[in-house]
């Protein structure tokens, strides 16, 4: 049994990597600019191209790759000539990176009126900035240092023939001088836990992803937990009873509810609970990150238009399933055995007849977390699927990417899933 | 309290179950059917009736009348069924619950399927204890555990942790069967409880039914198709055909005296341990089971009857008293007992024109040099080094002369079919080589050349599975004509439509599509297709073994014909002794991936024997009540070739080996040599070839001559 | 260059006499003589004082341009915004904002309205564009020109605190035009103050500060209140996210890209409210990003979760119109959607092509289709009735045959087929569906390829011919210099989309923006116009009205021809 | 004699006979029937050009002209749906076909070579089974740009998966069958055993799914309208007609409903259908 989650663990990982690639070399080809998206329609061509050498989009497709997954600050500590260190700013989803000195002082440069400023941060957290001077001298005698900037690049600044240092004075994230020479962007890598900068937000890609993935969880979760059991019974009741009038009233309503797209239903609830009746609120509207906790209504709406699709299908489902094992040879023999009708039913048909639904609602996981853009977008719900598309509209590649990866842990994730409940249900089924 | 048992019927007592006339119909699509006509028959404390007819006479369907188990839409018509005195048609759904798996047991036909997959064994039984007696669980589990030991189930504690798929197909009967008794309940109905095990483990079966019945002095109703099975357990019998019982009675009389055609002709079909193909005929029943919704006027087996009148189509006979106790539906019944009596003997004389084998010595045609074919089966630990591999044929010797046929006989797991698939290249060989009219054919088939392949095809067992669904029979037969060329594009119809009448079947059948066919009718297009192409070697691998006795007749003397008009050379495997013994020439016999005995039929049938021929041989059920038959059981179950025993692989389960000295250790340390009894009868074993002739012979040679 | 007689007189700019004088003979409208006054200095007060004591004598007025009255839109007479606040305002409350929450950086780099909208709760402009047009001194006391407006005096108002407790110098506002005016930082400033260059730019003393422009300019007030032009302290490091300090009526409390950004009221504001104390009267901003779907916002707003839906489209002003408790203010503005033809590619080159396209153009069905009819007319040239030196034309009619026949002499007797492309977005694809049903008539076969916005702004000065969303500028000229020039090598302006270059109307274009003398510039306008319209590279149909939708218990608010929130004297009150 | 074709005509009646037997599949048919009937008619049962824009007549509710209302450009419904059929009906069957003789080659390979060839057969529907639909239908669509191919592109990649692993799953039962022992003992080329032995024994089950799916692709393709990914406007197609209406809902909800009722009934039609041929074949067998 191990080896075979070993296996299928290692086989995660390779659809991961798989995917990874495939998304970094669509979303290469796809039309669209992302510099142009970030600075708006009316940004000259020239900052345009800044902007993206800024970025490190101008580099081969290969290196931009490699840097995503393993990160590029081991390769860039040669050009500085110290170690790097990313440091978290407290209390705020962002993150600064510093060169560090022998002696531990955390180093930064930044471009100021007066020419190249250091700024001293002592391990002890106190903060001073000093003229910099200590300027290298090139072959061709020009002047140049390589250092990091506050906005997390390691950027190549040269003095100018006109005395004034040429540079990204880039303080913060901006660019306030932006004429500096070479800029890269330095990240640790997506296996080294830094997925990178997302180009919408510019803010780390984590902690925004983490809340979306949290909104979408807790949003399929819920639907999970309402739909899963409701099915479940309906479609026991309906394959018990094959041919009742129950089992045709049952079959009716899920028929009708899986045939209607969700985007209408969704639609149709908004109508009639948010505007008609007044009873509930018509979009999920986060005024922080705690709303869905602290009002639950915000809910009501898009479990109930997810529960509509899903439990008619998942109990058509467990219906034809549940129907198949009463007619089994060993339930013949339960009622041979004289056993109570409930006996029989619990004890020995739901264990066999629950096998296939199940396995069949863990790969409706993956669909509820990211196949539900289409409610997430109706309600505008700030859930994983939105971000996903939002972003790769806007060809953010950092949180596209960090996105899929998610989506393909929980997909492989829950086929896994899947497979161990199937063995634990089925006991002729053990994997080597 | 083992009382003496009442014999036959003793009318004082009141029966166990007594049915009176009963009628059982389903509605289908094609409306209402009566599946089971005035049935009746009793049973007493203590005795066991055997119903025996073919498939599709509505046996199982009596079975599951009598607890009232008929699914939706089967329904009881009419007639009653008194258990114990009171009649249960009508009964509440709540009432017939409490006898179910209480008073009355049932035990049927699939034991694969009748556990539940996912409940424990231990589980499953102590059940039946809990709702019937409200036991508590360690009790019932306790008294589970000791039945368990009561069917020689081998270490039983550790049975009832494991899950149904962990136990071979006897093991699964015996826990069926134990389950049943659990309650010790006054009336056992056995639906085929034995049909899908080896010969060896239902001997044992059938004899641990006859201990327990002295013991727990239930009534058995025993079902079977299996007339060598209804001899060896019934005190009473009853044949049913198409829906009706046409006789009933002891059962030394039913097969001494049979009195009805239907019956006889059963008899005559069947081929007797003694019977071979040279000396004497199979008598096939003409026709087809009528289907239940379109039923003839009259007598019910009158389209297929040797004695029918012109009133037999008018008048529906009914049952009418032979003598005491011996029941016959049919107006000519005293006719056709004597008259049945001459048939009977007719048997054994020896009709020298039938089937004269192939005696002279002719060049072999198939070459077999130590083969052997191995399977590498995954590791059960995480990093195990050692790759474990299943020995499936372990260095198998033997040649097949020109137009003789040699039959390969096994039990299940001996190796048989996957020796067969080597040969016509479908498995690879992991060792030694094989050759065929100067051929070598040790390579799979997708590298041998067109020619070679024309020249070997194959039967298959299951008449279902041997057609493809989708295609008509026209088509299929025709592909290896078209495939190999064998006939000009223009002529391959008349061809078909040539090799369909050698089938005995006419023209009609070109266009019709598998399903359409019966299961003899299916086998027959089967063996068309194998000889379409005028093969030189033709492999069956238990072409007749799941074709109803009848049928089985018919499609042996056909093959026979075949054999003879084309000469071709046959190789014949098959669990059923009686029918290996009156069709192959040469018999070998295999255990656990070798041949263990090898020799011309007669030789093998009579003594001196391999330990396992013998075994095999008294394991066999035979269709008369009154012969003798040595009883020799077989202890523990059959080893996996995973890892065969060492030395003699039947040493562990060898009832001969302590004529050996001490205990017959060589058996386990040394491998057998080959001991020739005769130039072309051999024996692997151990034990002196002198003092293997002195055996006894398992079927004793005068009831063979007294017919 | 005309010199204007200078004239000893007290008043702020010699030209304001004869301004007076051109009123009181009605020769021009009581708006443009109040703008210009303004815009020369006179302050706001002085110059409604003047126009309250004299009556104008119609004599050969200019025809009052149709939409005098700022409020009132044509068409749809929505309820009058109160004016003045019903009795005292309330203090406190939240309100909520549905828009998008852009990521953004310098604010002298921004390109979103949304963005300048949340921070220009935070730091504020030296001048105030009001909705009427008229341009007050806001962090200035006051400023003068000289008599030919090539010099500039800007008077800081004293005692203005920034947030973190610096105070607002001639330091400040001069780091702020630097700032502007360096071409990496890349900001529109740039293209605005073309005619001001950093070095002119001299300290007088801690409060005043002098611009000595290259060329006169009369704007120079309206342009300190383009949206990028907010007033950020000298120690700014490029990043108004991390260093939130202005001088506005709120504060940063939290900024999340794409999610929500929420402000909260400033105490110490230098503004005092009606109750004399300061202020914002409203406690706390939330503006919060539900996504592209309108749908969701509609539903938000409904059902009252946000008190307002930022730059409602026409469906969503269809939509919520007539809702219990919403408000809906309405202001005509410049907003248009041209219909863009690139003249350097086949076939719009032939300017035959591009007169049979206008004339196929169904304006006030494709109003009704698109706008809902909330609009007015245009007639096919970048200046809208709202700016001040617009000459009224005629607006030529829906004419297919017309269309066919020019398409012949172009030689495509049997009809064009062309491609349009457009965004997925608020009216484009209603415009472009009703532009391909009418235009058929005349003989064009239009192909739509309406695409996501991100992927449009990819390609909008590329495509052959698209539809392109133009907002709301205060002055004519500014567009015009925007998208029809070319730069000084002759090449078009990065936003010329349709690459359009006429000497004569570039010519013109420079002497409209020296002149002062209103009437001569009125004329050049009329000029300029009949040349866009004669062989001008864009369609325009109708100029849209802007809607401003909030909650009936959101007070003193008005509907802004650009969108902007103006929010430091709003209040809630929420028993009404 | 009965010749071949007469063999196939009567097998073609008999599978026909089944369906006019079950009522849930009778039902069903009627329903797909009706529609494809509208499509095929479009051009006499639509009363206006369902381009037409009509300026008086926008969001309407029902009126005499517009027995349906009208949309946000004055266009009328009833037409639009109607003239939507038609494309509804082309492009989900074709998306399914597509997928089905995708999903059916890399079932049959997979499931009768089995060992590695399956392990990687296996190992490339799991990955694409777990790439998220949502990026993938923005990537074709971004990379080909709105049109119909991409529509049926996204459909068959995401339809593939599951029409393979059923198709595998019939082959690993078939494969055991005597059949194919004979076929391979006459030395039968693998392709012949995959096409001709294996696959038309395949064709019921691979039917239903077929049914189901293309019940699924009318959703997807509704889906993708509705995120307006799917096709250019102004193609009439239902999901981009829920999209449109959608935004007025409050002061005309009809627009939502009838096109949502339209994909619903097709869907209800196509999954009664299905349901019903099971029934058939289950009680057949």
């Amino acid at each position: 049994m191990a080896r075979y989650i070993l296996r299928r663990l290692g086989f995660m990982l390779l659809t991961m990597f798989l995917v990874s690639i495939a998304v970094f070399l669509i979303s290469e080809v796809a039309p669209g600019d992302v510099a142009r998206h970030i600075l708006g329609q009316f940004a000259t061509p020239e900052q345009v191209e800044l902007l993206r050498d800024q970025m490190g989009l101008d580099e081969p497709l290969y290196v931009r790759y490699f840097d995503w997954l393993i990160g590029n600050d081991w390769r860039l500590r040669r050009l500085v000539g110290m170690p790097l260190k990313q440091v978290l700013i407290p209390g705020r989803a962002d993150a600064e990176w510093y060169a560090i000195a022998p002696d531990g002082t955390m180093l930064q440069w930044k471009m100021k009126q007066e020419g190249l400023v250091e700024i001293r941060v002592t391990p002890d957290g106190e903060r001073t900035e000093v003229l910099f001077d200590g300027w290298l001298v090139d072959e061709n005698g020009e002047e140049y240092f390589w250092g990091v900037d506050t906005a997390g690049h390691v950027v190549l600044w040269k003095k100018g023939e006109a005395g004034r240092e040429v540079g990204p004075a880039s303080a913060g994230r901006a660019m306030i001088e932006a004429s500096g020479v070479e800029y890269y962007p330095i990240r640790r890598g997506l296996l080294r836990g830094d997925p990178g900068i997302s180009f919408r937000t510019n803010r780390p890609v984590g902690p925004t992803l983490a809340r979306r993935l949290r909104n979408s969880l807790s949003l399929a979760g819920i639907a999970f937990v309402v739909i899963m059991p409701i099915a479940l019974v309906l479609g026991v009741l309906a394959g018990l009873r094959e041919g009742s009038p129950l089992d045709r009233t049952i079959s009716l309503f899920s028929l009708i509810t899986t045939s209607v797209p969700e985007f209408a239903s969704g639609v149709f609830l908004i109508l009639v609970f948010a505007f008609w009746l007044k009873v509930l609120p018509g979009a999920a509207v986060f005024p922080d990150d705690t709303a869905p906790l602290q009002n639950p209504k915000l809910l009501i709406l898009p479990v109930l238009t997810l529960t509509l699709v899903e439990v008619g299908y998942v109990a058509r489902m467990t219906r034809a399933s549940m129907a198949e094992v009463m007619n089994a040879p060993y339930i013949r023999t339960a009622f041979l055995k004289g056993l109570p009708y409930w006996r029989i039913v619990f004890k020995h048909a739901l264990r066999n007849a629950l096998i296939a639904p199940i396995t069949v609602i863990m790969l409706h996981v993956n669909w509820l977390v990211g196949g539900i853009v289409v409610v997430e977008s109706v309600f505008g719900y700030p859930g994983l699927g939105m971000y996903l598309l939002d972003s790769a509209l806007f060809k953010d590649i950092n949180a596209i990417e960090a996105g899929a990866m998610v989506m393909v842990a929980l997909a492989v994730g829950s086929q896994l899933v899947a497979d161990i409940i199937y063995t634990f249900l089925n006991p002729r089924i053990r994997y080597t | 309290m083992a009382t003496e048992r009442p014999g036959v019927g003793s009318p004082r007592e009141v029966p166990i179950l007594r049915v009176e006339n009963l009628a059982i119909s389903y509605e289908t699509r094609y409306g209402e059917v009566t599946a089971v006509r005035d049935v009746s028959f009793e049973i007493g404390r203590g005795e066991t009736l055997g119903i025996v007819g073919e498939s599709g006479c509505g046996k199982s369907t009596v079975a599951f009348g009598i607890v009232n188990f008929l699914g939706r839409n089967g329904r009881i018509v009419s007639g009653r069924i008194l258990f114990q005195g009171q009649d249960l048609v009508g009964r509440s759904e709540r009432e017939l619950r409490r006898l179910r798996g209480d008073r009355i047991a049932m035990v049927y036909q699939d034991p694969m399927q009748a556990l539940n997959p996912s409940l424990r064994i231990g589980d499953q039984m102590a059940e039946v204890l809990i709702v019937h007696r409200r036991m508590k669980k360690d009790e019932a589990e306790e008294r589970c555990i000791r039945m368990l030991e009561r069917v020689y189930m081998p270490d039983p504690a550790n049975v009832m942790r494991r899950y149904p798929h962990q136990l071979s197909g006897g093991q699964q009967q015996r826990v069926v069967i134990a389950m049943a008794l659990l309650n010790d309940p006054a009336l056992l109905i056995m639906d085929e409880p034995s049909t899908a095990l080896d010969v060896t483990v239902e001997a044992a079966v059938l004899d641990l039914i006859n201990d327990l019945q002295e013991e727990f002095d239930t009534a058995i109703m025993y079902i079977s198709h299996n007339l060598g099975v209804i001899a060896r357990v019934s005190d009473k019998v009853a044949v049913m055909y198409a829906g009706e019982v046409v006789e009933r009675a002891a059962a030394e009389e039913i097969f001494l005296h049979p009195s009805h055609p239907y019956t006889l002709g059963l008899m005559r079909c069947v081929p007797r341990l003694g019977m071979e193909k040279a000396s004497s005929y199979l008598h096939p029943i003409r026709g087809r089971v009528p289907p239940p919704n379109r039923l003839p006027p009259g007598c019910v087996f009158e389209p297929r009857c040797d004695f029918a009148r012109p009133e037999c189509a008018e008048r529906r006979p009914p049952l009418k008293r032979l003598t005491d106790g011996h029941w016959v539906r049919c107006f000519f019944a005293d006719e056709v007992a004597s008259k049945g009596q001459e048939a009977l003997a007719a048997r054994w004389r020896k009709e020298a024109t039938v089937h004269e084998p192939q005696r002279e010595p002719t060049e072999t045609i198939l070459t077999v040099q130590d083969a052997r074919v191995y399977y590498s089966v995954p590791a059960r630990r995480l990093f195990s080094r050692e790759k474990p591999v299943v020995k499936a044929v372990d260095g198998v010797s033997f040649h097949v002369p020109k137009q003789r046929t040699l039959g390969i006989v096994g039990e299940s797991g001996c190796g048989k079919s996957t020796l067969v698939r080597a040969i016509i290249g479908l498995e690879k060989l992991s060792g030694g080589g094989m050759e065929f009219m100067g051929f070598d054919i040790s390579v799979p088939v997708s590298k041998r050349d067109l020619d070679l392949i024309r020249n070997i095809q194959m039967v298959f067992q299951n008449p279902d599975a041997t057609l493809n669904p989708s295609f008509t029979v026209g088509f299929q037969i025709a592909r290896p004509l078209r495939r190999f060329r064998a006939v000009p594009k223009d002529r391959v119809k008349d061809e078909v439509i040539r090799l369909l009448n050698l089938m005995k079947l006419d023209a009609s059948y070109y266009d019709r599509l598998p399903r359409q066919l019966s299961g003899g009718e299916k086998q027959r297009v089967a063996i068309a297709r194998a000889i379409a192409a005028r093969p030189e070697l033709v492999l069956c691998d238990e072409p007749v073994s799941a074709l109803d006795v009848s049928v089985q007749a018919a499609v042996l003397n056909l093959l026979l014909e075949v054999q003879r008009e084309l000469g071709t050379t046959m190789l014949f495997i098959a669990h059923d002794l009686s029918v290996v013994r009156f069709f192959c020439d040469d018999i070998a016999v295999m255990y656990l991936g070798q041949i263990v005995e090898i020799g011309p039929a007669e030789a093998i049938y009579a003594p001196p024997y391999h330990p396992y021929t013998e075994a095999l041989l008294s394991a066999v059920p035979i269709p008369d009540p009154t012969a003798e038959q040595r009883q020799i059981r077989l202890s523990g179950s059959v080893p996996s070739a995973l890892n065969p025993p060492s030395g003699c692989r039947f040493h562990t389960r060898c009832p001969r080996r302590e004529w050996l000295p001490d205990g017959g250790r060589i058996c386990e340390v040394e491998p057998p040599p080959w001991q020739a009894d005769t130039e072309e009868h051999r024996i692997l074993c151990h034990i002196p070839l002198e003092q293997l002739r002195r055996m006894e012979a398992v079927v004793s040679e005068e009831v063979r001559d007294a017919g | 260059m005309e010199i204007i007689k200078r004239k000893e007189q007290k008043e702020v700019h010699p030209y304001i006499p004869e301004l007076k004088e051109l009123y009181r003979a009605g020769r021009i409208t009581r708006r443009e003589f109040l703008r210009t006054a303004t815009l020369l200095g006179m302050s706001f007060a002085s110059a409604s004082l003047f126009l309250a004591s004299c009556k104008p004598t119609p004599t050969a007025a200019p025809t009052e341009a149709p939409t005098e009255a700022p409020t009132q839109a044509p068409a749809q007479p929505t309820v009058a915004p109160t004016a003045v606040p019903e009795g005292m305002p309330k203090r406190g409350g939240t309100m909520t904002i549905a828009t998008r929450v852009p990521r953004i950086d310098h604010p002298a780099r921004l390109s979103w309205i949304e963005g300048a909208n949340q921070f220009r709760q935070v730091c504020e402009y030296l001048t105030f564009t009001d909705y009427d047009n008229i341009t007050h001194p806001w962090l200035l006391e006051r400023w003068e020109a000289n008599e030919d407006v090539t010099e500039w005096t800007l008077y800081i108002r004293k005692g203005i605190k920034f947030n973190d407790g610096q105070e607002l110098t001639a330091d400040d506002v001069i780091f702020n035009f630097q700032q502007w005016l360096d071409p990496d930082i890349g900001s529109s400033m740039l293209g605005l103050l073309s005619y001001l260059s950093p070095e002119n730019i001299e300290k007088v003393d801690d409060y005043t500060v002098k611009l000595y422009l290259n060329s006169p300019q009369i704007g120079v007030p309206e342009h300190l209140f383009h949206y990028p032009a907010m007033i950020v302290p000298k120690t700014f490091e490029g990043d108004i996210v991390r260093q939130p300090v202005g001088t506005g009526p709120f504060l940063l409390e939290e900024y999340v890209e794409t999610e929500r950004a929420v402000f909260r009221r400033r105490e110490d504001y230098w503004k005092m409210g009606a109750d004399g104390k300061p202020l914002p009267y409203i406690d706390k901003l939330v503006y919060l990003d539900l996504g592209e779907e309108e749908a969701a916002r509609i539903a938000a707003l409904q059902s009252g979760q946000v008190d307002n839906i930022f730059n409602p489209s026409a469906e969503i002003w269809q939509a919520v119109k007539d809702l219990p408790d919403i408000m809906v203010y309405s202001t005509p503005t410049a907003q248009t959607f041209v219909i863009r033809m690139r003249v350097d590619m086949e076939p719009w080159n032939d300017n035959r092509v591009r007169q049979a396209l206008k004339k196929c153009i169904d304006r006030q069905k494709m109003l009704d289709l698109a706008w809902f009819g909330e609009g007015v007319l245009a007639h096919d040239t970048h200046v809208a009735p709202v700016h001040p030196a617009y000459c009224p034309k005629d607006i030529p009619p829906y004419d297919p045959e017309g269309a066919r026949q020019l398409l012949a002499e172009a030689g495509y007797p049997d009809g064009l087929t062309v491609e349009l492309a457009t965004q997925e977005a608020r009216a484009e694809p209603a415009m472009a569906q009703a532009l391909k049903e009418s235009a058929a008539a005349g003989g064009f076969n239009i192909e739509l390829n309406i695409m996501p916005s991100a992927q449009y702004w990819d390609v909008w000065t590329e495509v052959p011919l698209g539809i392109t969303i133009w907002a709301h500028r205060p002055l004519g000229t500014m567009v015009l210099a925007l998208a029809y020039t070319a730069d000084d090598e002759g090449n078009p302006v990065p936003w010329n989309e349709t690459r359009w270059v006429d000497e004569e109307f570039s010519q013109l274009l420079k002497e409209a923006e020296r002149t002062l003398d209103v009437e001569k510039r009125r004329e050049i306008m009329c000029q300029l116009e009949d040349i866009q319209m004669e062989r001008g590279s864009v369609g325009i149909a109708f100029w849209t009205s802007v809607w401003y939708i909030a909650h009936k218990r959101i007070k003193n608010v008005r509907a802004h021809p650009t969108n902007y929130d103006i929010l430091f004297d709003a209040w809630i009150d929420d028993e009404a | 004699m009965e010749t071949e074709k007469k063999s196939r005509l009567r097998k073609f009646w008999e599978s026909i006979s089944i369906v006019l037997r079950s009522p849930t599949a009778a039902v069903g048919l009627a329903i797909v029937l009706f529609w494809v009937f509208v499509a095929i008619f479009a051009p006499l049962l639509a009363p206006h050009d369902p381009l037409a824009q009509d300026a008086s007549a926008i969001n309407q509710g029902p009126s005499p002209t517009y027995p349906l209302g009208t949309d946000n450009l004055g266009r009328d419904i009833l037409s639009r749906l109607i003239y939507g059929s038609r494309v509804i009906l082309i492009l989900a069957p074709v998306s399914v076909l597509a997928s089905v003789i995708v999903g059916t080659v890399l079932g049959l390979v997979g499931g009768y070579f089995g060992g590695i060839v399956d392990e990687i057969v296996m190992r490339i529907l799991d990955a694409v089974m777990a790439f998220p639909t949502i990026l993938l239908y923005l990537i074709i669509i971004a990379a080909i740009g709105p049109s119909p191919l991409n529509v049926v592109l996204a459909i068959t990649f995401v339809g593939a998966p599951g029409i393979a692993r059923l198709v595998r799953g019939l082959t690993l039962d078939i494969r055991t069958r005597d059949y194919i022992r004979a076929a391979e003992a006459r030395g039968e080329s693998a392709l012949y055993i995959m096409f001709v032995e294996i696959l038309p024994n395949a064709r019921g089950p691979l039917i239903i799914d077929a049914l189901l799916r293309v019940g699924y692709a009318i959703f997807a393709i509704g889906t993708l309208g509705f995120l307006g990914l799917g096709l250019p406007p102004p193609t009439p197609d239902w999901g981009g007609m829920i999209s449109e209406a959608r935004k007025y809902i409050w002061t005309n909800p009809l627009g939502v409903l009838w096109p949502a009722l339209a994909i619903a009934s097709l869907v209800v039609g196509l999954n009664l259908f299905a349901d019903g041929l099971r029934e058939e074949t289950m009680r057949y067998q």
